[in-house]
């Protein structure tokens, strides 16, 4: 019990992780675990879902600024969705906007997948 | 108008000190983020500052652990909290590696989205979310020295909103 | 069997100490039993155990607060937290006026409500709730030690389910 | 905002005390304000309700046995409902329920206090 999960679902080749609890230098290790194993697993769409996210530190913004490139690179992205104002606050302070897709709802995080796109 | 000299016990705001003392530990960022919120809490600040000065102290903690002491468990934090009638002071300090703060440079955010660089946001969220930041780095003896003003300085009119008597 | 040697980073937990140094007012009695409270949480204490210490801890506080500085709120307690592979042991420290424990009798529970008097019940509730307690009174320092075991000493059969890897 | 209220309801010459957050050395006062006004007014029939208390300390303890004679005195009672483990354990740690009528449910208490009963 640290005060962090991560819970998986899958839907067709899209990953959805749903964070809850708190995001800090102590938990990030086990975002990044889930992340890697993603990759890991070539399941490279991955939408993220922040609506039972507490808190949330730079170290935890570093784990998606670390596995970016790496998905991309693959044809897939990291979408984040549902973020209350204090945490979408963080990002946004440092200017994640414009580097990662963020949407209010997971749904439509998920359906700008399903368009077809070419590599 | 102004009402934060008052404390809970009617007694005056001045001069009043909370002091914490822990092991360097990521596990216990929680607790020191809960220590800094409830006693902003209680000299009357609100959500929107408490989460400010969390977060500040929360990166500094960090890199105290990662950075000045290296993860070594052994040693302590002390995190010291200094009221006065203005100002809401944290001061963190170690006894760990130091660091010159000159050489640490805000980065610039456009070019550091651009390479995508891992880490290196601690101390720029620091400098963003708090009135003051000061680093005050000694042989043996590392400090960060951070304020937040009852009265919002950053905000054009003066937000007495943030303060009320506790 | 028993896991508390190994704390939230895989470090030993020995000789963990957490120290909290807070102006002597009432309305600091719920910050020291939160932190109190998420110490004991952490090394792996259930909620009953959680709430046992928390009330020792209160009342000990409370008496510095009344008796030891008589509600001068300039002055600070200390609430030091030391845990080893045993046991939990809260230390308060007041540098204010002193007592002698040995005047103190614990009241008999009987003649004291029959008599219905107010007050007089927190030492015998500390006692009460913890596995051990001692009074340190010296010339212009006074310390209340009190501790809890991992293995609950009280219960016949160990009862390894207090203590859980954190 | 101390973290302890106490919410007053009347039924007859019955008041209802429900006690809210925490009891301890810091809110006990705000409990002894509440029971003296009671007692100024003559209204000794009291109900207190530990349905929302989180927490009690012995100067919370002590208010109830500051009080108890005085009411008493009066031909009224102050019983005591709805008390969680927790909190009850501490009352019974210190024999209160030798001393005070403890009950599961406010209704019951209010009914005991409803039969008439000869000074
Ligand atoms: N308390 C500290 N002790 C030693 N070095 C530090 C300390 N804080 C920061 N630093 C140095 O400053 C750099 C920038 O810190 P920061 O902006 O927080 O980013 P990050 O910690 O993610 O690298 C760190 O990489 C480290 O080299
Ligand atoms: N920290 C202390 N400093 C000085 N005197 C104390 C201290 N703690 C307890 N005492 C003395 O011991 C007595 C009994 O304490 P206690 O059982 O907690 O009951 P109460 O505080 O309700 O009187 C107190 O009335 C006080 O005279």
């Amino acid at each position: 019990m640290t005060g962090f999960e991560v819970l998986r679902a899958e839907n067709g080749d899209i990953t959805l992780l749903r964070l809850k609890g708190y995001l800090d230098a102590h938990t990030a290790p086990d975002l990044e675990t889930a992340l890697q194993r993603l990759i890991d697993e070539k399941r490279v769409k991955i939408v993220v879902s922040f609506k039972e996210l507490t808190y949330i530190s730079s170290a935890g913004l570093g784990v998606f600024m670390g596995f970016i490139e790496e998905v991309r690179g693959n044809g897939g992205d990291i979408k984040l969705t549902n973020m209350n104002q204090k945490i979408f606050r963080v990002f946004d302070l440092l200017g994640f906007p414009t580097l990662f897709e963020i949407r209010d709802d997971e749904s439509h995080a998920v359906g700008s997948f399903a368009q077809p796109k070419s590599r | 108008m102004i009402t934060t000299k008052e404390g809970g016990d009617g007694l005056p705001q001045a001069k009043k000190k909370y002091q914490l003392r822990i092991p360097s530990q990521t596990d216990n960022l929680e607790l020191i983020r809960e220590f800094v919120s409830r006693v902003a809490r209680k000299v009357g600040f609100k959500d929107d500052a408490i989460s400010k000065i969390e977060l500040a102290v929360d990166e500094a903690c960090a890199n105290v652990i990662e950075h000045a002491y290296q993860k070594n468990a052994k040693k302590n934090i002390d995190v010291v909290i200094q009221i006065d009638y203005q100002k809401f002071t944290i001061i963190i300090t170690d006894h760990g590696r130091g660091f010159d703060p000159k050489k640490i440079k805000q980065p610039d955010m456009k070019e550091y989205l651009a390479q995508m660089r891992v880490g290196g946001l601690g101390i720029y969220l620091m400098r963003t979310l708090m009135d003051e930041i000061d680093f005050n780095v000694q042989p043996k003896r590392n400090q960060v020295i951070m304020s937040k003003y009852f009265l919002d300085k950053k905000s054009k009119h003066s937000d007495q909103s943030e303060v009320r008597p506790n």
